[in-house]
């Protein structure tokens, strides 16, 4: 994994400089930048996209993606604060998060493994029917004012921090062993190399890929809980436009949209620049407004920075895309 | 007489309408070195593949040390014995040297149930293939990515012993290296032959099949039209075989 | 290629005609005149778009174009902007030509010149384009469009608009030729199937891909103009959803996604098919809701069904 | 594939057979478009309107697009004018967008008019208010100043930018806070599109950089949740007052934690079943009153004819004390 370690090393490198820059920037602007507060404020605002993100860079490591992921937390949600409301407890309720979200992950990993779609095709569709899905389980109304059960468990400080951000670091945990230290791992990276190539090694590429979406589900599920936890709500409009949001983000980190190199480190600082810079602009008086266009511009100016290095070959890229069933008969 | 290490019987393989392979008999014994050739889709390619377990075939069987065996896919074969170094070399190049050579069967250890990578084991175990094949790649966490065409094959051999394998099917392994790293990868063919395997190599290179293998077989337009051993035979008569021109060729080719 | 055309039309004019028999048996009302006036003016902009969308696409390199959408808000807000800072205003239809253009060659600069992957380069410029046209007007519409653009924006034509007849349905025609019939056409075609043998046989990939990015911004200037001349104001999120709802209609008429596949006949007719879906439902006073989930669901089945043919093809 | 293709359109044919509504047309329709369905609040005016159906004998119509998007609301009134629905009442996403569908229903002669949310000079029949805009700017400030001082600092959450009605209200909170309380400083509006998340981001980091913001208004309901739970979590329950214009129901929770000091609305099922009366005298071709109570409403309404402004009543003021008698 060496030179992947070193590759991921200059994006992260690049990235955290940026944050420090951000972070000196704003606070030479705004005193209240750099206060325990707004720091925490901006924290616990990473929280919901930085999980989605750890689940969307496995997906985008088998050279998948899956535009859906907002909506599946938003029926993850669903699931979480209808428990809630029927005084289930924190820790069910909590876990059915994750719980539902592997579930919905099932049927996403059905759709596009087992039905041979490409991803971004598939995903799109259920984008669709999962957004019908949520708005028959909310039946018109919002799930409003949900019991703080799991806001209190979730917003306990342990030693001044809530106890919601050791939860996300043990996630982060949890699938940075998983694809470091575990065979998996590996797999995830030969098969968004190249699905052929896996398959040759021996490696069971479907079982990989529909895994990694899985898992996606699950990551998808545990941010309901915290979205659940954090704003106690569920509009029909819940997640619209996290899935954008997620991919630039673990773009940003370094991880490839073609698959086979991946950095969850880069994925964590991505959300966290993403959300520095939202929180900073206020702070310094630029309307919310413009905060798409500061996402965009740096989505194009970091991965522009990589220009005429021979990352994107659009030649063996078609031939990366092509799905394995045709490929197989061309032999 | 032990019975040889791979005998293929009656081999057929039909995408739709077109017939790839028809009916070939080949068998391939320990310690020597096989040369499949034949011009463009000859059949040569697609026959590793049926031997491989990458395709089934549509007809026929393939009998390891005299049993019948059925390969559903590249895990089968490699079960029995044969591992396959795939033209496009079926590397990650995004992997480590290391990383590929177990790819698929990491050696794990198991901790409450999750399968850690034992990371250093497996170096160790690649440094030490590398040495026996005497390849000069020192560092086995170097990304293959960043290796020559001759040390990706050496990589694929070092795959292939790792598996214990004792059918190595090489496709084209020299197809696109420089002078020097041919003769590298030819004396690591030999080796392996001579460490008692069986090699089958497909090339299309005259000059390197006569270097390098014992027994030659010609494919053409899906059959197996002859088959010699090499002191037997002279490039001349083989490439008559290739190109049809071989009388016996022609008089097969009348029949059908 | 031709193969999956011919499957992809039947599917669509089958679930065409199931659609318009439907309603036609529960809502014998809206077997009106202006049922179809109604589904070619709200298929206009979609149209536009997609015809935009379709070119990148097939021309592969992974191609695809996320920020039509954007486009079309940016430039309609740029050329109202322009109009009322006092540019003439029978120059607007140029403005947004000239405008839609450039910010689509801004997208084939980062792909050709700065060999960014299509997928990001567009998602970046989707953001910075809707969020400019948002942050630059505060969100309000610019009211006021030229009043000589009005009765050609809303005006029909024996029941049919105006923008379809004298846009969508020439530039589908013309773009249909020139993929058919033109050396260009069959280099979209080509290196949209395969890239590295058609840079070997000589075909300026990055120059043709580099104009299939700007014909695509042209395409959403034009979207731009439409809206300005139907509703009579610009506004800045008017192209909202448009990147997904195009890339929907470019999928479903059976373009495929890895380029090289397909054709725009099926992209109109699946665009005709969304929205006559759409105005259906709506006049059978079902659910909005249920449109989302209806044409999500549609798209994975069509899919699903050229999937099964290919796997027993195969087999 | 032809046993597929008969699936698919066996599968088509169900759901287009399951989604049947055909109804006989012998009673007049009125038909509601809201800009956006699924929430409480459109929710609300729905049921209003269905009640109002019931009493006054007509067939209600409720319609309305899946995101904040004019050009689909658009589709959606020209489907209904195709329809031939007598009564059209709109709660326009964005004021100009009437304005290609207008002719059209005056052709048909449909009797298209607003409720909710306005477009004055698109020639709609007339407008069913809630309370006027000017009122509902107003009493927000003057709540807040009544709560947080004559010298606080106010911000502004709003959804999406777009919304016509939205900056209408903004536009009045700004003229008030001019012209009656000079020492109140009311920050620029920052807009979180229909996402509470972005709601709560949003108005987190404006309590960040204003450590002295005493107030914080939620201009649509969609922010009201994502702004109290800011508050909430940012613990400054009591150092900041947060309220919006959402329904009891939805704010009950952040009234009773004390996130929201107040929150001020209509009663919105009343405004759907007055905007169904309106269609109904609209149909008959009654000219309303300028002072009247509507069968089955409990006030009295008024209407300004030359505005054609259908004014439902003062908005309400809904605290701690009161919201427990109040379900919608």
């Amino acid at each position: 994994m060496g030179a992947i370690v070193r590759q991921i090393g200059e994006r992260e490198l690049l990235l955290g400089a940026a944050c420090i820059v951000a972070l000196l920037l704003f606070s030479l602007i705004s005193p209240y930048f750099l206060t325990a507060t707004n720091i925490l404020t901006v924290l616990r605002n990473c929280n919901e996209l930085f999980l989605i993100g750890l689940g969307m860079t496995v997906v985008l490591g088998i050279g998948g993606i899956d535009v859906s992921v907002g909506v599946v937390m938003g029926l993850a949600a669903i699931a979480v604060g209808r428990l809630l409301q029927a005084d289930a407890g924190p820790l069910l309720s909590g876990l059915a998060g994750p719980l539902a979200g592997g579930v919905i992950g099932l049927v996403t990993a059905s759709v596009v493994v087992l039905g041979r779609i490409p991803a971004i095709v598939a995903t799109l569709g259920l984008f669709g029917v999962y957004r019908a899905a949520v708005f028959l389980a909310l039946g018109g109304a919002w799930l409003s004012g949900l019991p703080t059960d799991l806001t209190s468990v979730l917003g306990a400080p342990v030693l001044g921090i809530p106890v919601a951000l050791p939860v996300v670091a043990i996630a982060y945990l949890i699938v940075f062993v998983v694809i470091r230290h575990t065979p998996f791992g590996l797999h995830v990276l030969a098969t968004g190399n190249s699905e052929v190539k896996a398959r040759l090694s021996g490696v069971s590429v479907r079982r990989v890929q529909f895994t990694a979406y899985v898992i996606s589900g699950i990551c998808c599920g545990l941010a309901a809980s915290f979205y659940i936890a954090t704003y106690r709500n569920v509009a029909m409009t819940i997640g619209g436009t996290l899935a954008l949001e997620a991919i630039a983000a673990v773009i940003l980190g370094g991880t490839s949209i073609l698959g086979g190199r991946m950095s969850l480190l880069g994925t964590a600082l991505g959300v966290l620049l993403l959300r520095i810079l939202q929180n900073g602009l206020l702070l310094v008086g630029v309307p919310s407004l413009w905060q798409p266009v500061v996402t965009g511009l740096l989505l194009i100016l970091v991965l522009g920075t990589e220009a005429g290095r021979g990352r994107f070959d659009a030649a063996s890229l078609t031939r990366h895309l092509r799905r394995p069933g045709r490929q197989g008969a061309a032999g | 007489m032990t019975p040889p290490l791979i005998e293929a019987r009656q081999i057929s393989k039909r995408f739709g309408a077109l017939t790839a392979l028809n009916a070939v008999d080949l068998t391939i014994r320990s310690g020597e070195v096989l040369a499949l050739l034949g011009d463009n889709g000859a059949g040569k390619s697609t026959f590793i593949k049926v031997l491989s377990g990458a395709h089934p075939a549509s007809d026929g069987e393939i009998l390891v040390d005299g049993r019948p065996v059925h390969f559903a896919s590249p895990q089968d074969a490699a079960e029995a014995g044969i591992a396959t170094i795939f033209q496009e070399l079926a590397l990650s190049e995004n992997l480590s040297i290391a990383e590929n050579v177990f790819l698929g069967r990491e050696m794990t250890r198991n901790v409450l149930g999750v399968p850690f990578l034992k990371r250093r084991a497996m170096k160790r175990q690649v440094t030490g293939l590398l040495d026996e094949l005497d390849a000069h790649i020192s560092d086995p966490e170097a990304p293959v990515g960043s290796l020559s065409g001759g040390q990706r094959q050496a990589v694929a051999i070092c795959r292939a012993l790792n598996l214990d394998a004792r059918l190595v099917i090489m496709d084209e392994p020299t197809a696109a290296l420089a002078v020097a790293e041919t003769r590298k990868v030819l004396q690591l063919v030999r080796r392996l032959a001579d460490s008692g395997r069986a090699v089958i190599l497909i090339s299309h290179n005259m000059h390197d099949v006569f270097e390098v293998a014992d027994r030659i077989a010609v494919f053409r337009r899906g059959r197996k039209i002859a088959e010699r051993e090499r002191r037997a035979t002279d490039p001349e008569e083989i490439v008559s075989f290739i190109t049809g021109a071989h009388p016996d060729v022609r008089a097969l080719e009348m029949q059908s | 290629m031709s193969s999956r055309t011919s499957l992809t039309l039947p599917i669509l004019a089958g679930l065409w005609i199931l659609i318009v028999a439907g309603l036609a048996i529960l809502q014998p009302s809206a077997m009106a005149l202006s049922t179809v006036t109604t589904v070619l003016q709200f298929s206009t902009l979609l149209a536009l778009v997609s015809l935009g969308q379709a070119m990148v696409i097939l021309g592969g390199g992974a191609g695809i174009d996320l920020s039509v959408g954007g486009t079309v808000s940016l430039v309609a807000i740029i050329a109202m902007l322009l109009d009322t800072a006092g540019v003439p205003s029978f120059l607007l239809p140029v403005v947004c030509l000239v405008a839609g253009t450039l910010l689509g060659l801004v997208n084939g600069i980062l792909v050709t010149r700065l060999r960014l992957l299509p997928l990001i380069a567009t998602l970046g410029t989707f953001y910075v384009y809707s969020g400019t046209a948002l942050a630059i007007t505060g969100g309000s519409a610019i009211g006021g469009a030229p009043a000589y653009l009005l009765p050609w924006g809303r005006g029909t034509l024996a029941g049919f608009p105006l923008p379809f007849v004298t846009l969508v349905l020439p530039l589908f025609v013309l773009a249909v030729l020139l993929l058919r019939y033109t050396a260009w056409g069959r280099w979209i075609y080509a290196f949209g199937f395969n890239e590295r043998s058609a840079r070997l046989v000589g075909i300026p990939v990055d120059r043709a891909r580099f104009i299939a990015y700007g014909f695509s911004g042209l395409m959403a200037g034009l979207a731009a103009l439409v809206s300005l001349a139907w509703l009579g104001s610009a506004r800045p999120n008017i192209g909202q959803n448009l990147e997904l709802t195009s890339l929907t209609a470019v999928m479903l008429g059976g373009v495929a996604i890895f380029g090289g596949r397909g054709g725009l006949v099926g992209v109109l007719a699946a665009v005709l098919l969304l929205v006559t879906l759409q105005t259906g439902l709506l006049q059978l006073n079902v659910n909005t809701i249920w449109q989302v989930g209806i044409i999500g669901a549609l798209l994975i089945l069509v899919l699903l069904v050229d999937n099964i043919r290919m796997i027993r093809r195969t087999a | 594939m032809l046993k597929t293709r008969t699936l698919l359109l066996a599968v088509a044919a169900a759901l287009a057979a399951s989604t049947t509504f055909a109804a006989a047309q012998d009673k007049a329709r009125v038909a509601f478009v809201p800009q956006i369905v699924g929430i409480p609040y459109f929710d609300a005016m729905q049921q209003g309107g269905e009640q109002a159906a019931k009493k006054l004998g007509v067939e209600f119509v409720y319609q309305g697009p899946v995101d904040t998007n004019p050009v689909d609301q658009l589709q959606i009134v020209q489907n209904l004018i195709n329809q031939g629905v007598e009564a059209i009442s709109v709660s326009v996403l964005d004021a100009s967008s009437l304005a290609p569908v207008v002719e059209a229903a005056k052709a048909k002669d449909i009797k298209l008019f607003t409720s909710d949310s306005d477009a004055p000079d698109s020639g709609r029949a007339l407008y069913v208010a809630q309370a006027s805009d000017q009122g509902l700017g107003y009493t927000i400030i003057d709540e807040m100043v009544k709560r947080a001082g004559e010298d606080a600092k106010i911000g502004i959450v709003s959804g999406e930018a777009t919304a016509s009605n939205l900056n209408a209200w903004i536009g009045y909170m700004q003229e008030r806070v001019k012209e009656k309380y000079p020492n109140v400083t009311l920050l620029d509006p920052q807009f979180a599109g229909g996402s509470a998340e972005r709601a709560a981001q949003i108005a987190g980091d404006m309590m960040a950089s204003n450590p002295d913001l005493k107030g914080i208004i939620a201009v649509a309901s969609t922010t009201c949740p994502g702004v109290a739970q800011a508050i909430e979590t940012a613990g400054k329950i009591g150092a900041v007052v947060g309220t919006g214009y959402c329904s009891p129901n939805t704010a009950r929770a952040y009234l009773k934690s004390g996130a929201f000091g107040y929150s001020v609305l209509w009663d919105p099922s009343e405004l759907g079943y007055l905007t169904v009366w309106a269609g109904k005298q609209l149909i008959d071709g009654k000219t309303i009153p300028a002072e009247t109570t509507p069968e089955g409403m409990s006030h009295p309404v008024t209407y300004d004819d030359k505005t054609g402004i259908l004014l439902l009543g003062d908005p309400a003021v809904f605290t701690a004390d009161n919201v427990d008698d109040f379900n919608f």
